[in-house]
């Protein structure tokens, strides 16, 4: 346990000495070097997992421990910023599965980037994005978590604009990152408030909770630990003292902006435009970040501050709602794209609207939600790296996103082929597989919890995910090739077919792991399936793989027919909704045209024309006292004597 | 101020006219477009400060000569005054061509 | 004489050495001047550690002192009928202060490297000009303040005057009449304090040991605290800042933006808030509002700039903002905040105008739509410009994000005299900014550096030399350092913050008693 | 009897003085000016003579009259040639002049009259008594004019050297100037 630090500093020395020392000597090395660290922090990530179960056995709930930890930086007397790692079951299950998922990126990377110029600098940034998201995932206070929250957004901001020859790329890093930004800004202000509750609660209950916590952590709890956030004392106290604001008690408050970063992160719906651009970005980078790691994050956090956010109610339904109109807006998007990054980047939206919706319906009393989220996480990281995988080696293949220029690939693609089916099967929740597990958790919470709408959309939304995975698979996969670059498609170098393999294993495997246990959230562990739910999501899921199989396996172009008859929706739902639209429009014309400019107007003219004027009214004064000094003796003698005599005046009104 | 009722000259009769005869001579001054015009009307102002010098001897301190004697340094100045005065026109007009007081502006700010 | 005076000896010296190397070998004089910088860097460094010894174990008692605790103090009688000294010392503020003044003057005499035209004057000016910071930051006398004040503001006149670029002579007049203003406010405040004081002495130490009337503080404090803020560029009085930095050489803007406006805060603190406690008490509001103006006014204003140093010209007007607005906070975060941000704003305008001045001297021109694709030519100079624009916006792990935090926090929690909702709304706005920075700051440098090169000769461009690289890997190493190790300089400072905290209270009882 | 006759001298040379200034001051032409003046100092030598300071009326006539004004005419002669010897001053001037004069005029009249001079009787004592001036002028005990008069006399010099000097150098130009 006390190496715990290991997991995220490997990759950050790594990181240190690929960038500065490795890559400026051969590009090669660094690629080896990058990912046998992650292999390395993946082995300690698996080493602590079985530690900790092996030390506290599953089926309860395990303990939060923080090994590890120094003082970062001291703001105030109790309010002290850590570094640590914090080792708890959810902690745990991030690890294994960043630290997973990231070695195989990095493996599938070293052969989907050779001959690429900037391939040290893509390996170093990796690293960079690795121990950034695990710092993030072992975070023992909120700050720490900020800290890193930002590290991995501007992680993802310098991969996105990788290519940075193109246009497209830079915009689309540069709107992550501000959207993103915006976000963080939420979840800023939320610090702020936890931070000053948390101080002015601190000399009440502190030393009580310190007292309880003294044998899990080696230094002192401080006031932005999530230990003290989380702790009951605190969350009774915020609600008691605190007063409201806009109705809403403040913890209820401090929650819902914290959501905001994490909706930001996640990108669940206001916030969702930058994830389908973020497909710009090299497709690995797409697999680990924008499918598999960074996009949870969002997730991670609102479990992490679940007993808060459960103490403030409301926020919950918030997470609920946003998380299932995400689903389904998403998952409408989807069955219409036509680049097959885009569609799976729609589809990682439906699929965090479903973990996001998970952990709204779960309580505090029973949390199941909070395990079938986790769940699902765990089992969507696999599956949806698997599909970005399988789709770069598509895209490898065939030089092009599109999906009409792919077809026919069965007989020239076999391996990507079969995986490719695995990870679609999984995600449409074909029974065996993991997908069927995870999602039946997550409909089983929405039932136990009395949330039947939220239930019927993610059964609706299930049938919709079927259906366009089973569309790209077709189309891309059946049929005969539909463009010459299709014709020629290769099969991808060995390296590349390693992590799919891989992947499409723990994908197959995956949702035979009791998760209830080791999140000991289950009571009596009976993991057992529950036939009443997974009749239904499996029907709906074949339904699904039934409906794109008649309209996109026959030769007569059904789907043509189809969208001609939605007609005017269809461009609509084709178009985005034209979200992006309205928030170019906000930005573009309200923001820059309406707000900075006239500040730049202002500023050049008013203020400085104050300045301006006022040195042009000294000169002016100077100016028109010029024509005083005619230069005739006279008129200099009339002054004289006129000034005597005005003088003399004077004096006499004064003597007299 | 009533001194002034009765007919014969006394002390602020006297004192009244040259007096008055000093602003002419200033009015002279300040108005007169010609250099020697100025010349003219300063002339009419010394010769009446003279006056005073006498009229206050006579009526203040009459056993006295100081008066006469101021009078009489008034008037060597004044012809030094003028000599200077004369030279400083001659050059001028040469240079200017012209006698003209208002033109001769050079230093004007 | 002791260690601190050094400070103000070693400056003035390498500039005189200047004088006295022969023209002709331009060479020599970029050598003295960088040795000169060097050494006060490692002169910098030795007083540091020493502070940092003799102050550990006085944290404790400073807790409860009224009176910041001066170190390594040398004090000699100048003017003994008036009782002004030579008084000079130096505490965690000052220190750190110090630190940032040495490794921009020693960069910044780097960055200069290639300044062609006459730089005998130009390295002899810039000298003067440190020698006069520097000895703003030792000196606790008010009147050798003052004097080394000046001496810091006019060299800058010349300076912009001669190597300047653009509209020079307009921008160089407006800055130094704009700064003279300020200052001759000060001069009234300074002079009143004199007065108002009693004690016949110009000393700082004594002065703060009397209690100056409150109606005295209420009309002294705004005219020292906006002396110091013309400096500070708040925001009315702050538009010398864009035009002078625009017009002024690499070397003088770095110095500028860097270290002077650094002085205004720096000034605020020590002479204004920690005279005039009730004072600050009293105006704490009005000012606050005033800088979160500037931190969203500047932040905005640069969205739409189009000349590069116009641009960071506006980002350090937010930037400078976000320093006045900790001092108001007014409690133990917002002070120490505007600190750190005093020294990380220093060293990341000092980069970030190095940087401008190397990419001019390639590209010869400054307008932002002219220039892109620059990353594929020189990607050294491409990447220090992206972590200085990282480091501006905040981001954790360079010292920005400290500064930002810490202003932050201090805002949010408030103090006991002011309503604590108006200064959470401030803080909320203020907090707005790290949006728009990062707007500001990908846009400028998205339009730079990325997508393709947009006129062909940029072609041929090369990337940093040797000097240049020293200096950017500096101020980069400095900003890492700043960004991952803040517990190496946060104590140092915390010690010497407690003070102001104390009379603030203390005084805070007496005016609302 | 005597009474009288100064009372009525006093009254016609007054007049004919105040006349004769209003009629230097106003002309156009210079040369009449000149002979206005000669007219305005003949009635203050008159003066002189009411007031009892005979010398004084003497040394009038000859050295200002005589010398001064005879000057003056001789300049204006040399400089007929020139054109400006009428002279209009512009209407903004003389109101001007009128002002600034007539405000003199009335100030001090008014200091005057409000002052009370200690006027003391006179009995005929001569007031310019040629033996008590010359004495004094040469008296260097108090109340003497011995250095006035010393300085009197170089200053006449200086004058005269001056005058020539500044009068000469332009002739000598003005001969080129000529050819």
């Amino acid at each position: 346990m006390r190496n715990a630090w290991l997991v995220p500093g490997i990759p950050f020395f790594s990181f240190l000495i690929v960038g500065l020392f490795i890559r400026p000597l051969s590009e090669k090395a660094a690629g080896w070097v990058a990912t046998a660290a992650l292999f390395v922090s993946a082995f300690f990530a698996y080493s602590i997992a079985w530690d900790y179960f092996s030390h506290f056995g599953i089926g309860h709930e395990g303990p939060a421990l923080v090994p590890w930890a120094f003082e970062w930086l001291r703001y105030q007397d109790h309010l002290t910023a850590t570094i640590g790692t914090l080792i708890d079951p959810i902690s745990i299950l991030l690890m294994v599965v960043v630290t997973t998922v990231s070695a195989l990126v990095h493996l599938y990377s070293i052969g989907y980037m050779a001959g690429d110029d900037g391939y040290g600098r893509y390996f170093t940034f990796l690293n960079l994005f690795s121990f950034s998201m695990l710092g993030l995932v072992v975070a023992p206070n909120i700050v720490q978590m900020f800290v890193c929250w930002e590290l991995v957004g501007v992680s993802s901001f310098l991969l996105i604009g990788y290519y940075y020859r193109k246009p497209s790329a830079v915009a689309a890093g540069k709107k992550a990152f501000i959207v993103t930004r915006f976000a963080d800004l939420g979840f800023l202000i939320g610090i702020l408030i936890l931070g000053y509750f948390g101080i002015e609660a601190f000399p009440h209950i502190g030393a009580k909770i310190q007292q309880e916590m003294a044998g899990l952590s080696s230094i002192p709890i401080q006031a932005i630990d999530f230990a003290f956030i989380n702790h009951p004392a605190t969350a009774h106290y915020i609600l008691t003292t605190a007063g409201t604001v806009l109705g809403l008690s403040t913890l209820a408050v401090a929650c819902i902006l914290i959501f905001m970063g994490c909706a930001g992160k996640s990108a669940m719906f206001p916030l969702h435009i930058w994830l389908p651009d973020a497909m710009e970005g090299p497709t690995p980078v797409s697999a680990l970040i924008h499918a598999a790691t960074m996009v949870v994050a969002g997730v991670y956090l609102v479990a992490r501050l679940f007993p808060s956010f459960a103490a403030a109610g409301t926020p919950l339904d918030v997470v609920a709602f946003i998380g299932t109109f995400t689903c389904a807006f998403a998952a409408i998007i989807a069955c219409t794209q036509d680049d097959i990054k885009r569609v799976l980047a729609f589809s990682t939206l439906s699929q965090l609207g479903y973990m996001m919706l998970a952990l709204g319906v779960a309580t505090a009393v029973s949390p199941l939600g909070h395990t079938a989220s986790m769940f699902h996480l765990f089992t969507h990281a696999f599956f949806k790296a698997l599909l970005f995988l399988a789709a770069g080696a598509l895209i490898h293949g065939v030089h092009s996103n599109e999906i009409w220029d792919m077809g026919g690939l069965r007989k020239k693609l076999p391996v990507t082929h079969l995986t490719f089916l695995a990870a679609t099967l999984a995600i449409a929740g074909v029974p065996p597989l993991s997908g069927f597990f995870s999602k039946d958790e997550i409909l089983r919470a929405a039932v136990e919890n009395h949330h039947p709408i939220v239930f019927g959309v993610a059964l609706f939304v299930a049938g919709l995910t079927a259906f366009y995975m089973f569309r790209i698979y077709f189309i891309s996969f059946w049929g005969d090739a539909r463009s010459e670059k299709a014709e020629h498609a290769h099969e991808a170098p060995a390296v590349m077919l390693i992590p799919l393999i891989a992947l499409a294993l723990l994908a197959i495997f995956a949702g035979f792991v009791p998760m209830g246990e080791y999140l000991g959230t289950s009571h009596g562990g009976h993991h057992g399936i529950h036939w009443n739910i997974a009749i239904p999501a499996t029907l709906a899921g074949l339904i699904g793989i039934a409906l794109s199989a008649f309209m996109y396996t026959g030769t007569r172009e059904r789907y043509v027919a189809v969208a001609r008859a939605l007609g005017g929706m269809y461009t609509v739902v084709k178009n985005k909704f034209y979200v992006d639209e309205v928030y170019l429009f906000v930005t573009k014309n309200i923001i820059f045209h309406y707000i900075a400019r006239p500040i730049a107007w202002f500023d050049r003219h008013i203020v400085d024309g104050a300045i301006n004027l006022y040195a042009w009214l000294t000169g002016a004064l100077g100016r028109g006292l010029k024509p005083l000094q005619t230069g005739q003796v006279q008129t200099y003698s009339a002054w004289w004597i006129s000034g005597a005599v005005f003088f003399i005046i004077l004096l006499w009104m004064k003597l007299s | 101020m009533n001194e002034l009722m009765t007919l014969t000259p006394g002390l602020y009769h006297w004192l009244l006219l040259t007096l008055l005869l000093f602003s002419v001579g200033l009015y002279g001054l300040l108005t007169r477009r010609n250099a020697v015009g100025v010349l003219l009307s300063t002339e009419l102002m010394l010769n009446s400060a003279a006056l005073n010098f006498v009229i206050f001897n006579r009526y203040m301190a009459p056993g006295f000569v100081d008066g006469s004697i101021m009078a009489i340094f008034i008037i060597a100045v004044a012809a030094a005054e003028v000599v200077v005065a004369m030279a400083i026109f001659v050059a001028l007009l040469k240079l200017k061509k012209t006698a003209d007081v208002t033109l001769m502006n050079e230093l004007r700010g | 004489m002791g260690l601190i005076s050094w400070y103000v000896v070693i400056p003035a010296a390498t500039a005189f050495a200047i004088t006295l190397v022969p023209k002709a070998k331009p060479m020599a004089i970029r050598w003295v001047a960088s040795t000169g910088g060097f050494l006060l860097v490692l002169l910098s460094a030795i007083v540091s550690v020493k502070y940092w010894n003799l102050a550990a174990a006085d944290i404790e008692l400073l807790r409860t002192s009224m009176f910041t605790k001066l170190y390594m103090v040398e004090q000699w009688t100048w003017f003994k009928s008036i009782g002004i000294e030579y008084f000079v010392g130096v505490d965690g503020i000052s220190v750190l202060m110090l630190d940032l003044t040495a490794i921009i003057i020693f960069t910044g005499s780097l960055a200069s490297w290639y300044v062609t035209e006459r730089p005998k004057e130009f390295f002899a000016l810039l000298y003067t000009l440190v020698t006069g910071v520097f000895g703003v930051f030792v000196s606790f006398d008010l009147f050798l303040f003052f004097v080394f004040y000046e001496v810091a503001v006019l060299p800058m006149y010349l300076l912009i005057g001669i190597w300047g670029t653009g509209p020079r002579n307009y921008s160089a007049l407006k800055l130094t009449l704009m700064l003279l203003m300020g200052s001759a406010g000060l001069l009234v405040g300074i002079l009143a304090l004199y007065h108002g004081s009693g004690i016949h002495s110009f000393n700082l130490i004594e002065l703060s040991k009397i209690h100056f009337p409150e109606a005295f503080q209420l009309w002294v404090f705004p005219i020292i605290f906006v002396g110091f803020g013309v400096l500070g560029a708040i925001f009315p009085l702050h538009t010398w800042s864009p035009d002078g930095h625009a017009s002024a050489p690499t070397a003088v803007s770095m110095l500028h933006a860097g270290v002077l406006m650094k002085l205004g805060g720096y000034g605020c603190l020590r002479v204004a808030i920690y005279l005039m406690p009730e004072g600050a008490i009293y105006w704490a509001m009005f000012f606050m509002a005033l800088a979160t103006v500037n931190i969203l006014y500047g932040s905005l204003g640069a969205i739409k700039q189009k000349d590069l140093k116009y641009f960071t010209a506006y980002s350090s007007v937010s930037h400078c903002g976000f320093v006045l607005f900790g001092l108001l906070a007014l409690n133990l975060m917002g002070i120490k905040g505007a600190v750190i941000q005093m020294f990380s704003h220093g060293i990341m305008t000092g980069l970030f105008f190095g940087l401008i001045g190397m990419v001019y001297g390639r590209t010869h021109t400054r307008m932002i739509p002219e220039m892109g694709g620059l990353a594929k030519v020189m990607p050294w100079l491409a990447s220090a410009f992206y972590i200085g624009g990282l480091a501006s916006l905040g981001l954790p792990g360079l010292s920005g994000f400290i500064a930002e935090s810490h202003v932050f926090l201090g805002g949010f929690f408030g103090n006991q005299w002011h309503d604590i909702t108006l200064m959470r709304t401030l803080t909320i706005l203020a907090t707005l900014s790290i949006v728009v920075t990062a707007v500001y700051v990908l846009r400028g440098l998205a339009t730079v550096f990325h997508s393709t090169i947009t006129n062909p000769e940029f072609e041929k461009l090369t990337d940093a030399t040797l000097p240049e690289k020293i200096s950017t890997g500096v101020l980069i190493a400095a900003l890492a350092i700043g960004g991952m190790l803040p517990w190496l300089f946060v104590d140092l400072i915390e010690g010497s913050i407690f003070p102001f905290l104390n009379r603030l209270h203390e005084s805070g009882m007496i005016s609302s008693l | 009897m005597t009474e009288t006759i100064t009372t009525a001298l006093f009254y016609i040379f007054a007049a004919s003085a105040v006349l004769l200034a209003f009629a230097l001051v106003l002309t156009r032409r210079i040369l009449r000016a000149a002979v206005w003046l000669m007219g305005v100092l003949f009635c203050s030598a008159a003066f002189y003579v009411l007031l009892g300071a005979e010398f004084l009326a003497g040394i009038q006539v000859l050295v200002y009259i005589g010398g001064i004004v005879v000057l003056l005419v001789f300049a204006i002669m040399l400089t007929s040639s020139f054109e400006l010897l009428d002279d209009h001053p512009s209407a903004l001037r003389r109101i001007l002049g009128i002002l600034t004069a007539g405000g003199f005029f009335a100030v001090t009249a008014l200091a005057l009259l409000s002052t009370k001079f200690p006027v003391k009787a006179y009995h005929g004592e001569a007031i310019s008594d040629v033996e008590k001036i010359g004495k004094s002028l040469l008296n260097y005990g108090p109340g003497g004019y011995v250095l006035p008069f010393e300085v009197i006399s170089v200053l006449l010099l200086a004058a005269l050297i001056g005058g020539i000097v500044v009068a000469r150098k332009v002739l000598v130009k003005d001969p080129e100037a000529k050819s």
